[in-house]
Formats: C-alpha cells, structure tokens, sequence
C-alpha cells in the first residue's frame, strides 16, 4: 500500500530492466506499477495490508550479490539493488499451474478463464470440484480490517477452509455495507434484503451507490459530500480509506454543520416545492407493487449519471414492454390537493417521448384535461399523438396487480374509464409512472412565521399581490420565486427568480433604504419615562434613554404598528398617520 | 322595515383588510351593516375607539386581526386580545351587552369567512336591536356637562395587567 | 454421564480468571471450556469474546482451526489412533479401519450413543510401542488389529 | 517431592554454596534405584513398577539404606521399563511389577544380578552389565540429555546437584549480553528446529532490534510425526531448557518468555510448570533474578493441535490468539514477531545446548562435529529398527553408524531398505547396502549426518526424526502417507499448498489403485516444482521433497505400480491379494475364527481357502496366523 508521506530514503532497483527509484518500505508491486509493468493479482487490495495467499503475482529476484528466488510481489518489500523479473519461463509455469489448480477448484468463474487463456491453459488436468470462492480472503480482511465490523472469517483449516459467520449464523455484526460484495474477484458475494435490514440493489438503488459522492453532476459547488448513515467510519469508527487516498488531506470527519449568521439587506425564498407522496393514495398501490413508480423517480431513472446511466429499467433489471403514466395523482382532488399542479401534463408528454424513443414499449398515458398552455407545448402533443401514444381520457380509478386471465399475469393492471368511449378499461402494463401533485413544503408554516409572510390556503406563500407584486411579500425585503410561491414549470420559475433578482438588485442599487412612513413618534414632555412601551415592542425599537429619562424610538427599526401608542398610559407615544385624532375623525365620519 | 344595526370594523392592515378585500374582489355577498377602519395592527386598537365608535352610534363593533402567530409585528394580535378581554368586561358596566364587541382572526386568505362573520355579527345586532348609548346619556346626564365634550376625557386603563 | 450439559456463566468466567484474562492463552481457555462441556457452545465463545474484547469471528476461527476443538459434543471417551510414521509403518492404518469397522464411525466422528470418539492424533512421542492407540490419557502400546474389540471393552461399561 | 520453600539465592556464590552443601550430604555408600518415568515407560507401566519397589522396600524396612528415584527418558524406549542400579551400575529391562520381588531379595540385598533382566546383544547373545557395555549407549555423546536417567525431573535440588544453573550463575556474576551473544556465535550452534540458522546471528540481529519490549519463545510443538526427542527433553531435564531461555533472555534483553508445547505432550506440560514453579521460589526465574536486578519470566502455553504451528510465524499467530497461520518471513520474526515486537524464537534442544556452551566454552562446543554443522544432535530412531530410542551423537556421525551399530539394523529377518528423514518435509534416502551400482541407487551408508550434507542429496535434518524401513515398505505408500499428513495439517492459506497437495495425492491414489499413467509422472513433477517454489511457508515448499526422493531413488517402485499394476512391497491393498499357502497352513482355523467377512473357510487341521473376492483385506488373518501361512502379494 504506497504511503502517502513518501520516507526520505529511496531505493533503486531494477524490474525487467528498466530501473526504477522508490520510498523504502514500498514494494515490488508498487515498483512494477509505477513502471507500467502488469503483474496479476487475485488477492490483493491496496484497501488492506497485502496477504499473499494467492501467490499468483510471483515473481523472480535476484540478489546483488548472487543467488535470488521466487517472492510474492504484493508484499515484498523492495531493497537496494535487487532485479526483478515478472515474465520468465519459469514465473509463466508457476501462475499457469495456479491458474490451473484454480480453475480446477472453481471450474466457471470467469476471472479464472481469462487468466487461463492469458497463461495458454486449455484442458484442465486436475481433479474438478464445484467451488466459487478462492479463498482469497479479500472479503474476511476487507471486514476486519478495513469496516471493522469482524463479522465473517476463516472456518476450517486446510481443504475444510471456507469462508462463514460464527455458526454459519447471520450475524448481528454484519452493518450490510456491501464492502465485501465490492472486493470479491469472483463476484461470488450478493447483497440480499433481510428482515427489512436496508440493502443496496446493484440494479436499481435509488439512493447513492457510494458513501462519498457529488449530489448530483451538476452540483454547485461540485465538491463531494459524506453520506454519514451509510459510510462505514461513522457505524464502526474504521475505514478512513478516502481520507488516506486524498492527497490533497481535504477529508476531515471531525466536521460538523456550523450556522453563520450573515447579515443580509433582502432575501429570496426559492424554497421550490415537495412531491405529494402517492403512498398515502391505496389504490394506486405505490410503495406496495413492484415498478410503481412517482415522476421523481422516474426522471431519476432517465438522468444519464443515475443508477441505470439513462436506461428505463424496471426493478428487475429487464426493459418494460407497455408504461402507463397516470396525470393528477393528487392534483385537481377534493380529498387532497384542489389546485392543478400545471407541469403533469407537459413533463408527461415528455416521458411518453423518452420511452418510445429509448425503448419499443406501448405507452398509455391517462389523462383529465391535456392542459398544454405554453409556447410551442401543443404541437409537442400532437407530434405525440403520431407517435402513436394511447390518450385515455379518464381518472384511473386504481392500479391492481390481481389478473383475471393468462396475459395480466405478472401485470400491473390499471383499471379506469375511457369518458371518450364510454367504457370501463383494463390495461396490463408492465410499469406506471405517477404524476403526483407538487405540494408545499413541509417546512414553509416555519418559514413563514421567521419571515412574517403569510402562507395561502395551499400552503405556497402569498405574494403581496398576484398581479402588481407577485416575487414581493408583505414583508419588505423579502421576496419569494418558483415552486415556493406556488406550482410553475421551468419557464416561470425562470422568470419569477429573474423578477425577484431585479427586484433585490433594485432596492441594492439605491443606497438608502426608505424607511416606513407610518412610525411612532414619542412626546418627550409627556412622556413619564415609565418604559411600559419598552416591553410592547416586538422590534425592540423604543428603547429607555438614561440621561432624557425619556423612552425614544429607533426610526430605522419601527415598523409601525403602533402597538406602543396603544398601550402608552399617558398617550406620550403617537403613530403618524394613525393618531387618535383621525381614528376618532374616521369613526365620526363613519356614524 | 326591520332595525339595521351600524357596525364599525377595526380591520388589520395585513390580515383582515385583505381578506375583506379578497371577499370583494371573489365578488362574495355579505351584509353592508359593516364599514370598516384600516389600522397597521389589531394592536394599535386602543379602548377608547371602541368606546369612541359605541358612543357616535355604533350599534357594534369588530375588531378582526391576524391569527396568532400570522400577526405581521408577530405580537400585535396577542395585545389586540388582552385589551378586548379586559374590555369587554367593562362594557358591562356601562351598561352595553358585551356581545356588541366582537373580536375574529381573520386571514388575508378567508374572504369567504370574514363575509361570514359581518353576516352572523349583523343578525346577533339586530336581536339585540339598537344601542343609543349617546341619548341615553345625554338623558341621564342633562342637567350638567355637554356631550360633546365627553370624549376628550382621558380614560386610560393598565393595558398590562 | 454424557448427557449435554447446560453452559454455566460463573464456570467461565472461573477459567478465564484462572489464565488472567490473557488473550495468549485463549487456546487453553477454550480447552478448558471444551473438557467442562465436551464441545465448545455458542454462549460459551459469546462470554469469552466479550470478556477478552476479541470478535466472535475470531474465536469461531480458532475454534474451527485446531484439532483439539469440536463444535459437536464428543464422546465420554476419546479414542485416539496414532498414525505417525512410525505406527504408521507397524499396521497404523489396519488399525485405524478396524476400529472404524467395529465403532460403525469414520476416524472424526462421534457414535450416536456419545460414548465414542474416534479420532487420529500424528506421533503422541512413544514410537517404542507402535501402533499405538490411545484412549483418554490410557496408553495401549502394540496393539494388533484382533485387539481392538478387546481394548473397547474395558471402556463400554466404564 | 516439593522443594524446600524457605530458600532464596539473592546471589550467584550463594547458589554454589547450596550446591556444595547438596553433594556434601550426597551419600554414595547406600542403594540408589532410578525407575525410568519417560512416555515410553509410562505407557509400558513404569509407575505400577516404582509403586511396587516402594511396597517392596517398605516392606522390607529397607527405606533407610534405599532410595528410589524416577528420571527422564534414557532413550532405550524399545526395551523399558527401565530401571538403573546404583551404586552397583546395572541396566535391568523389560522390568515387569512381578520382576520387582526378585530384583529387591536378589541385587539389593546380595548384589547378585538378574540374567534374564539384563540387555542380550542380538548378535553375540552375551548379557551387558550397564550403560558402557551396551552399543546403543556406547557410540553416544550425551551433552543435551547427559543429566536425562540421572536426575528427578521433578527434584530442582538434583539438577542443581549436577551443576545446574551454575551456566546461569556464570553469566549473571559479571558477563555483558555482548559476550554472551559472542561465546554462541563462536561455538557455531545452529537451530535444532530443522532449519539450521546460526542461533548466535539470530540473537544478536534481536537484540539489536528496535523497540524496547522483546520476547523469547521456546518451540516445543514437535509436530513430526516420529520424532520425540523435545518430549524427552521437556520430560527429563526441564530445567536446562529454562536455563538456556534464561541466559538468552538476558544476552538479548527480553522479559517475556513463552514455552510453546503441544497438547500431545501433557507429562512435559507438567514437569515443565513444576520447574517453573521451583526456579521461581529459588530466585532463579521471575523478578531480581540472583540479585542481579534482571528480570524474567516464562509462561507454558499448550499448543491446539495443528502441526503448521511448527513453523515460527504461525506459532506466534497461536500465541495471538488467532488460527497457526503463517505470514511471509520478509520481515524477519526478530524484527517483527509476537505482536509485532523483535521475539528470538528456538528449538527446545537449541536452548537445551545454551548452559553446556556457558559452561564448557564455545572451543570446546565448536570442537564437536563438523565444519559446518557443530556440537551433537539428537535423533528418534523410529520404524522398523531394532533398538527405537532416543540417539545423541556428534554431527558428522555417518548413517552406518547410527542404524547399525546404535540402531542395531532390522528389526526381524527383514532386508533394510531406506531411511527417511527430516518429518514429512524430508526426504527418503536409499541405504540398500546390497543392491550397488543399480540405477538411481545410491550407497549412502557412510554419509556423514549433518545439516548441509543431507540438503545435499535431498533430503534434509528437520527436527531429528529417523524412520527405518525394510523390504515390506512400499516407497510410493510412505510418499502418500506424508502427502496425506501433509493435506490433513496444511493450514489452506495458499493455494500452491492447500490445492496442490490435495492434487498430488488424489494422483498417488490413482497410482497405488493401479490406475496411474505416465503423463502422472510428469504432472506430479509440474505439481513439485509450483509448490515448492510459490507457497508462502516451509510446510509448502518442503512439501514436495518426499515425493521427490522417492521418485529419484526408487522410481521403478513407482513404474511397476503404473505399468505392472504390482506392489512390490506387498503394501497397496487394491494391488495386493490375500492367500493361504498350502505348506505352512496348520488348520489351526485361528484365522478363520478373526475373519470379519468370513471368507476363510476349511475343516479343523485341514488346509483352509481364502475366498479372494469376498476378502476385504483388514490384515487380521496376516496378524494372528502364527505359521506365517498368510501370503501377502
């Protein structure tokens, strides 16, 4: 394993004629691999300390003052002057054998035949047998010493040695991280889900498939972040392999998540929105059926750098033959959101074209109303409609995986009404695409409490006015744009952040900030000095001054409530623009 | 021709002003008894404009503010609250059914509800027929001081209790 | 006699204790543990890896590594046939079938009613007496393949 | 017999006071009785006999003029149980509980010896009195096992007696570990283990190892199969080896030491605590030692049975408290061994050579033996040899001397056919002293015994074993033997071992079952070469050396089992039948009665028939017929 601090004291040696100078303690694999020269490994790692059992990387050594031998190059430590051969005669005998007794030991492992080809091993002399693991130990060292997690080893000894966990038991110390999976050269050790312990499907994990990763390609700032729940360092303390690998030392565990307070003049709340969990909706049958899947996911299933690299798979890996896609689940319904989401219908369409250009699947979309409102979106519906897409104009009542006859066995079968025809349908389908509604966020009730700006009865925050002020709230300085305000497709949201943008810009560009008219104005003579008005204040904005003895408002921070004038025993405090003189001329007015 | 009752509404700027203005612009029926004040705050409501509306005429009065935790100054609605409890049972003492003096948390989002409530506040006021709190003042108070200056007499009360 | 016993905590514990807890002596604890209960239990290796802070896997790994363990419950006696080079030379293996012959159990295994144990040990150092076979810590020197029935009886009643 | 507890040497002249006062009180005028209590003698019932003597002498009223004392092992393990008379100095054996009456009334009281008791030269027939006039002892050297019939291993006041710790005494009062590790490497010892690396190089590289914990460990897992000569040491004189550990701890500077014994050898583990135990209550071992300030202390630690626990890395894993695995030795264990700290692991008989060398000088050690192999070793001669027992004698001796004239040859009337040595890492070499000149056959009678001449022609010391075998020993069934330990004790780390040998002996199998080829021959070469140039540990690499022996002394045993389908020892069963030959046979039905698949048959004192197919040759009709009227062919 090559130490990232290079020691001072190099070594020169020679491997296959070319020399070469490394950091002592390094070894002869180290050496081959800065050369560029190939020599094969079964059970090495740079993961872990080198184990040299499978003895394939044997290689010759000849002294510098005579006289040499066959050494494992994985954990030979190189010294002055020595010359290493990797492709003598000799050498290709020793790994053709091993090779053999290999192959012999697991006669279909295809990391095996390879080698054999490459070694000109043709028929196998030796007794066979019907093993898979090589007893490499990668898997055994890779748990103990690398997770720490020590939930398998070594049983047996000699010819009875295999791998297993105490008592051939499944172990309680297993974290099913997977490293095991990762390591083993025959690619003989498999993930399974147990008792609902969390698992990571090769095929079709949604979530990362590695601890350390971008969020996503485009991220800003493109740096990679930890997922703590699944990295090995934060169950067992062990691992730290990417900080070692890093020469660059950025990785530090010790991180926590700090909160800086930033003073800021405006702030835009592009809190975007959430997706409406279609679970909660039985009859769709979403997180209960195989290959129902929401909008997200499917998109997530289409993005290039995702799980599949941009195919439509289905859970098990094949490609669906006939996709259905359902719009408004929970948009337009009285039980849970009244609102159209507006984008459904559009991103629908879309997903229609993804699938019949990327795979020859039937696709039936269900729809109410093809709410195609854009520039240039209704003739994308047409050019669908030649595609030869099935528009089922109906709500579909409920998706059911229970067939009725042989060819909606294994089906997810929609069922729903066709208003167009008149007729209740039953459509097989092998996956269905959810269109949920986009909700607020959970979180908006706080944010808008921090920020006083009211939220709608649909929970997206209200703008001060829906026509003359839509990114502006009723609290100065602070704006909101997209999802947050309410639902909106890529185009508006576009536009909404640039309006908010030039807004913030605005109020930037003009140096001083207009303060509020309507403030409260303290009548030094009257005032007693009580400090009563002190304590009303939310925007601790009237403050008692020791040497007037009197209470005095900050005009910059009153916002004008008048709350102080109201409580003011001896009416000391006056709100402009809402003294008691006008109210009291406003109600003889009125009456 | 049954009795129409007056009501002046103290309605809050961010809250209730637009709500009422939202049941306008839903073009929602609702009673015209009310005609409504627009204050920053339910909080800058002090007593005496109760006291001040009451005594002009008004057969009843409505304050409608924020629901709490919505209030734009965060706290105004929860003082708006004290006063009106402390209020209303004074009211009693001068004689004035305290249901004249009503107190909604209205939002900017519930035209609909504040139309409601001018509806229901209407029919309770006209069960309880008119107030003339000023003739019967004036009546018992004939023979001294003139009315009209009355209303300049300071009568503040501990907001805090 | 040979009934399975039930794994005592205190017991345990009471070998541990007696080798101080040191982890370079875990091959006697375990045999030890192994001449109190005939095989070495699950609890048992549980208690013995909390107590010396070692995984379980690898006391699995010793346990399943050297001959003198057995995750099985042996018989009240243990017959050992030596196959040495030199018993083996004097009729070792005649021997080793014949036991196998009259036992009914291959040279590892235990009978079903857990009175035998049949095992090979490699040269127990008395090369003098070859074949020799071995049962408990009894020496029967010279043995001869007609002895073995004889030799076996001494023990059935025991 | 525990010691008395109230003593502590505080000091080197106060040990050498105690010893004067020890052989002072030694009284030569009376009766002196040493019963041998080696595993040999046990297991042929040597305790019954001392228990015996006691009844007898006390019975007698003799237990003032008599003492009876157990010892080691004399190494004449063929004829014990052995018992030694002193002062007179006679050797009885074979001695039975019912000899023990007679031996009391006659030699103790009269003096008058025991014919039939004493030793009878197989040649000449005479009778030897003791030890020197009996070859087996008179060709000897004895300096590792010289006190081993003399003292009670039991008994530390005995060892000291014979100048005991007086090595230790020497070191302690004024030596500097620098003289001690140059007085080793002067003398030339070299590893007792099998290996042969100069011990005076070794401890030197460990101590100058960096790192300020070292540990000394004593390997004691003798796991050759016929070699007993550590069990005999362990047993018969503890304390040496613990002196030898103890002057190594100090000229290294280690305060750990590990004595590392198979679980094989319980009678060892026992007189080894036992030393320990009363070295430590002398001031001889644990902390202060003598008042030097030097501190010391040994653990026994039982082996798990495993045979790779031999080897160094592998024991030291055990030590770990991990499975005998092995690990590569490019690091060297006395750089990086127990726990990764520099550990200076020996043979039991290296550290039992450690006190002679202190106390005799390096000149006078190096004199022994030869050039390259100095000092005496000790080898078990086992198999089918006369006299199998325990032989010290001087490196260089030849093979004629030690089988012949120690040995005795053959035992019975069978041809002498080879010796194997080394354990089944050795190799078998060829002594046919008739059959000269023969292809591949080598006359290796006059090789002279020593580490680089046996490496030499292929075989190799290992820990000491020497099987003899005659005429009835087929060559390719010794080489699957080993092979077959071999598969059992490989720890299966490597693949060059763990598959290998399993592929060379399913080969062997084929080829004792008759079904061999000539295309085997050649895999088992490609085999032998793999395994022994790539597998991680000695196990491996020595592995294919039987094999190749076999194959380059006794091939044609190895064609006629391929190309004649014949056994021409009469060993491998597929090729060997069962018949009765019609002159011997008696009809004594003796035969008949032990078959278990009753194919013999006949009438009573009339010739009987073997019924072949039905014969599951189990060998019991070849056992018990006393006419040799079963043909084995």
């Amino acid at each position: 394993m090559e130490e990232k601090e290079a020691s001072q004291v190099l070594v020169h040696l020679e491997v296959d004629g070319k020399s070469v100078s490394l950091a002592e303690g390094s070894t002869i694999l180290d050496a081959a691999k800065l050369l560029g020269v190939q020599i094969p490994t079964l059970c090495y790692t740079p993961l872990v300390e080198p184990y040299a059992a499978c003895r394939l990387c044997s290689v010759e050594v000849e002294y510098p003052r005579g006289g040499g031998k066959v050494v494992t190059a994985c954990n030979y430590q190189v010294w002055d002057g020595i010359k290493v051969r990797t492709d003598t005669d000799k050498i290709r005998r020793i790994r053709g054998m091993i090779v053999e007794m290999l192959l012999a030991r697991c006669p279909d492992i295809q990391v095996l035949k390879d080698l054999a080809e490459e070694y000109g091993i043709e028929k196998v002399r030796l007794e066979k047998q019907e093993e898979g693991c090589i007893l490499c130990g990668l898997c055994v060292r890779v748990c103990a010493e690398l997770v720490g997690a020590h939930a398998i080893s070594f049983a047996g000894r000699g010819l009875d040695r295999r791998v297993a966990t105490p008592y051939d038991k499944s172990s309680d110390a297993c974290i099913a991280c997977g490293a095991c999976a990762l390591v083993c050269p025959t690619k003989i050790i498999h993930v399974e889900d147990q008792e609902g312990r969390e698992i990571i499907h090769e095929e079709l994990s949604l979530g990362p498939s590695k601890a350390i990763t971008l969020p996503f390609m485009q991220a800003v700032p493109n740096i990679p972040y930890i997922d703590t729940e699944h990295c090995i360092h934060f169950q067992t303390g062990e691992c730290g392999y990417c900080a070692k690998i890093c020469d660059r030392d950025a990785i530090d565990y010790e991180l926590q998540e700090e909160t800086i307070e930033v003073d800021v003049g405006n702030i835009i709340m592009a809190t975007g929105f959430e997706l409406f969990d279609p679970s909660v909706m039985g009859q769709y049958g979403y997180g209960r059926l195989k290959n129902v899947v929401t909008s997200l996911e499917f998109e997530h299933l289409n993005c290039a750098a995702g799980p599949t690299g941009g195919r439509i798979l289905m859970t098990d890996g094949g490609e669906p033959s006939s996709v259905g896609i359902i719009h408004c689940v929970g948009s337009r319904d009285e039980n849970y959101y009244k609102y159209c989401s507006r984008v459904c219908c559009m991103y629908a369409l879309k997903y229609a074209h993804l699938i019949k250009e990327k795979t020859d699947a039937d696709v039936y979309s269900f729809y109410i109303d093809m709410r195609c409102f854009g520039k240039g979106y209704e003739e994308f519906y047409h050019r669908l409609l030649e595609e030869g897409v099935q528009f089922i104009r109906g709500r579909a009542a409920e998706i059911t995986d229970y067939a009725i006859d042989s060819d909606e066995e294994g089906k997810l079968i929609v069922l729903c009404e066709d208003t167009l025809i008149g007729a209740l349908r039953r459509i097989p389908l092998d996956m269905v695409v959810l269109c949920s509604a986009m909700k607020s966020n959970e979180d908006a009730k706080e944010l808008s409490r921090i920020f006083s700006c009211s939220l709608g009865s649909d929970g997206f925050f209200i703008e001060k006015h829906p026509k003359l002020a839509p990114v502006s709230t009723t609290s100065d300085g602070v704006f909101i744009a997209g999802g947050c305000q309410g639902p909106k497709d890529i185009p508006d949201t576009v536009a909404q952040g640039a309006a908010a943008a030039a807004e913030v810009l605005s109020l930037i560009d003009r140096k001083e900030v207009e303060v509020e008219a309507a403030i409260a104005v303290v009548d030094e003579d009257r005032c007693s000095g009580c400090k009563l008005c002190n304590t009303l204040c939310p925007y601790l904005a009237v403050k008692y001054d020791e040497e007037k003895g009197v209470s005095v408002v900050n005009e910059a921070l009153c916002k004008g409530c008048g709350t102080c004038a109201a409580g003011c025993p001896s009416n000391a405090i006056s709100a402009r623009h809402f003294e008691n003189r006008q109210i009291f001329a406003e109600i003889e007015g009125l009456l | 021709m049954s009795f129409e009752p007056r009501i002046v509404g103290f309605l809050c700027n961010w809250c209730s002003y637009t709500g009422a203005d939202l049941a306008g612009t839903a073009r929602i029926k609702y009673a015209h008894n009310i005609r409504s004040i627009r204050v920053m705050c339910s909080g800058r409501i002090e007593p005496t404009y109760i006291m001040k509306a009451l005594y002009e005429g008004a057969d009843g009065v409505l304050i409608a503010g924020c629901h709490p935790g919505d209030c734009h100054y965060q706290e105004g609605n929860y003082k708006a609250l004290r006063r009106y409890m402390l209020l209303k049972r004074i009211l009693s003492e001068y004689g004035i059914e305290p249901e004249r003096l009503r107190l909604e948390w209205v939002a900017a989002s519930e035209g609909e509800r504040f139309a409601r409530i001018v509806d229901d506040f209407t029919e309770q006021l006209r069960k309880l027929g008119p107030l003339a709190i000023k003739e019967s003042i004036a009546e018992a108070m004939k023979d001294d001081i003139d009315p009209h200056e009355a209303h300049n007499v300071e009568s503040g009360e501990a907001d805090e209790a | 006699m040979s009934k399975i016993k039930e794994v005592r905590p205190e017991k345990v514990a009471e070998i541990l204790e007696s080798f101080e807890h040191r982890v370079d002596s875990l091959i006697m604890i375990l045999q030890d543990i192994q001449e109190e209960y005939r095989y070495l239990p699950e609890d048992a290796l549980r208690i013995v890896a909390d107590d010396l802070d070692l995984p379980l896997s690898q006391l699995y790994e010793v346990a399943t590594f050297y001959r003198s363990f057995s995750l099985e419950p042996r018989g009240t006696h243990e017959v050992k046939v030596c196959l040495g080079t030199a018993c083996h030379l004097r009729g070792g293996p005649m021997i080793l079938e014949n036991f196998e012959r009259v036992l009914g159990v291959k040279a590892g295994q235990t009978t079903p009613d857990l009175d035998f144990t049949l095992e090979t040990v490699n040269c127990v150092g008395a090369c003098a007496l070859a074949p020799l076979v071995l049962v408990d810590s009894d020496y029967h020197g010279e043995t001869r393949p007609s002895k073995v029935k004889d030799i076996l009886g001494k023990y059935s009643q025991k | 017999m525990s010691v008395e507890t109230n003593i502590r040497f505080q000091s080197p002249p106060e040990l050498s006071a105690f010893r004067d006062r020890l052989s002072s009180e030694r009284r030569d005028d009376i009766n002196r009785i040493t019963i041998c209590a080696g595993t040999g003698c046990v297991a042929k019932g040597s305790i019954r006999v001392f228990e015996k003597f006691t009844e007898a002498i006390e019975s007698r009223q003799l237990d003032a003029t008599v003492e009876l004392k157990i010892s080691g092992c004399h190494g004449f393990c063929e004829n014990g149980p052995l018992v030694v008379m002193k002062p007179a100095g006679i050797l009885y054996m074979e001695v039975r509980e019912r000899d023990v009456d007679d031996i009391v009334e006659k030699t103790v009281t009269t003096g008058e010896i025991i014919e039939r008791l004493l030793y009878k030269d197989p040649v000449s027939g005479e009778r030897a009195r003791n030890e020197d006039e009996i070859p087996f002892y008179k060709k000897q050297m004895r300096v590792v096992l010289r006190n081993i019939g003399k003292i009670d291993p039991n008994n530390i006041d005995d060892y000291i007696a014979v100048g005991g710790y007086s090595s230790l005494a020497k070191v302690l009062s004024g030596l500097q570990p620098e003289e001690v590790i140059s007085m080793i490497e002067r003398s030339g010892l070299r590893g007792r283990g099998g290996g042969g690396f100069p011990t005076g190089r070794k401890w030197r590289s460990c101590r100058n190892a960096p790192g300020d914990i070292h540990y000394v460990v004593c390997n004691g897992d003798e796991g050759d199969p016929g070699a007993f000569m550590d069990r005999s040491l362990m047993e018969g004189d503890p304390h040496s080896i613990l002196e030898g550990m103890i002057i190594g701890a100090y000229a290294i500077g280690a305060e750990d030491g590990f004595v590392y014994v198979r679980m094989e050898y319980p009678l060892a583990i026992e007189r080894l605590l036992n030393a320990i135990r009363d070295a430590e209550v002398y001031g001889l071992l644990g902390g202060n030692i003598l008042g030097s300030g030097f501190d010391f202390r040994i653990r026994i630690n039982r082996g798990g049975g495993a045979f790779v626990c031999g080897e160094s890395t592998a024991l030291m894993a055990s030590l770990e408290g991990r499975a005998g695995e092995p690990r590569a030795k490019y690091i060297h264990t006395v750089e990086k061994g127990l726990w990764d700290k520099p550990t200076n692991l020996n043979n039991v008989e290296t550290w039992a050579n450690v006190p002679p060398i202190i106390e005799r000088g390096p000149e006078w050690f190096s004199s022994l033996g030869t050039d390259g192999s100095k000092g005496t070793k000790v080898f078990s001669l086992v198999g089918k040899v006369k006299n199998t027992g325990l032989v010290e004698v001087p490196m260089g001796i030849t093979l004629r001397e030690i089988l012949f004239d120690i040995g005795g040859g053959v035992k019975g009337t069978k041809k002498f056919k080879a010796v194997q040595t080394g354990g089944p890492s050795g190799g078998c070499l060829v002594v046919d002293v008739e059959e000269k000149g023969k292809k591949g056959a080598f006359n290796l009678i006059d090789l002279p015994v020593d580490f680089d001449r046996l490496t030499e022609v292929g075989s190799m010391m290992g820990s000491g074993g020497m099987i003899v075998m005659d005429e009835d020993d087929c060559m390719v069934d010794v080489a699957k033997y080993f092979l077959s330990f071999l598969k059992e004790e490989s720890c299966g780390k490597c693949v060059p071992c763990r598959e290998g040998i399993r592929h060379m002996l399913t080969i062997l199998d084929r080829i004792t079952n008759g079904e061999g080829s000539a295309e085997d021959l050649q895999l088992l070469e490609e085999l032998a070469e793999t395994i022994a140039e790539a597998s991680l540990c000695a196990l491996g690499t020595q592995a294919p050396n039987p094999i190749l022996s076999t194959l380059n002394y006794f091939r044609s045993e190895y064609e006629a089992h391929i190309f004649e389908g014949k056994c021409p020892a009469g060993v491998c069963k597929q090729l060997v039948t069962y018949s009765i030959s019609a002159d011997n046979c008696t009809g004594c039905t003796l035969c008949a009665k032990n078959c278990p698949a009753g194919c013999i048959s006949g009438e009573p004192k009339e010739l009987h028939t073997l019924d072949s197919s039905t014969c599951i040759k189990c060998g019991i009709c070849y056992d018990v017929c006393n006419f040799d009227a079963v043909i084995r062919r």
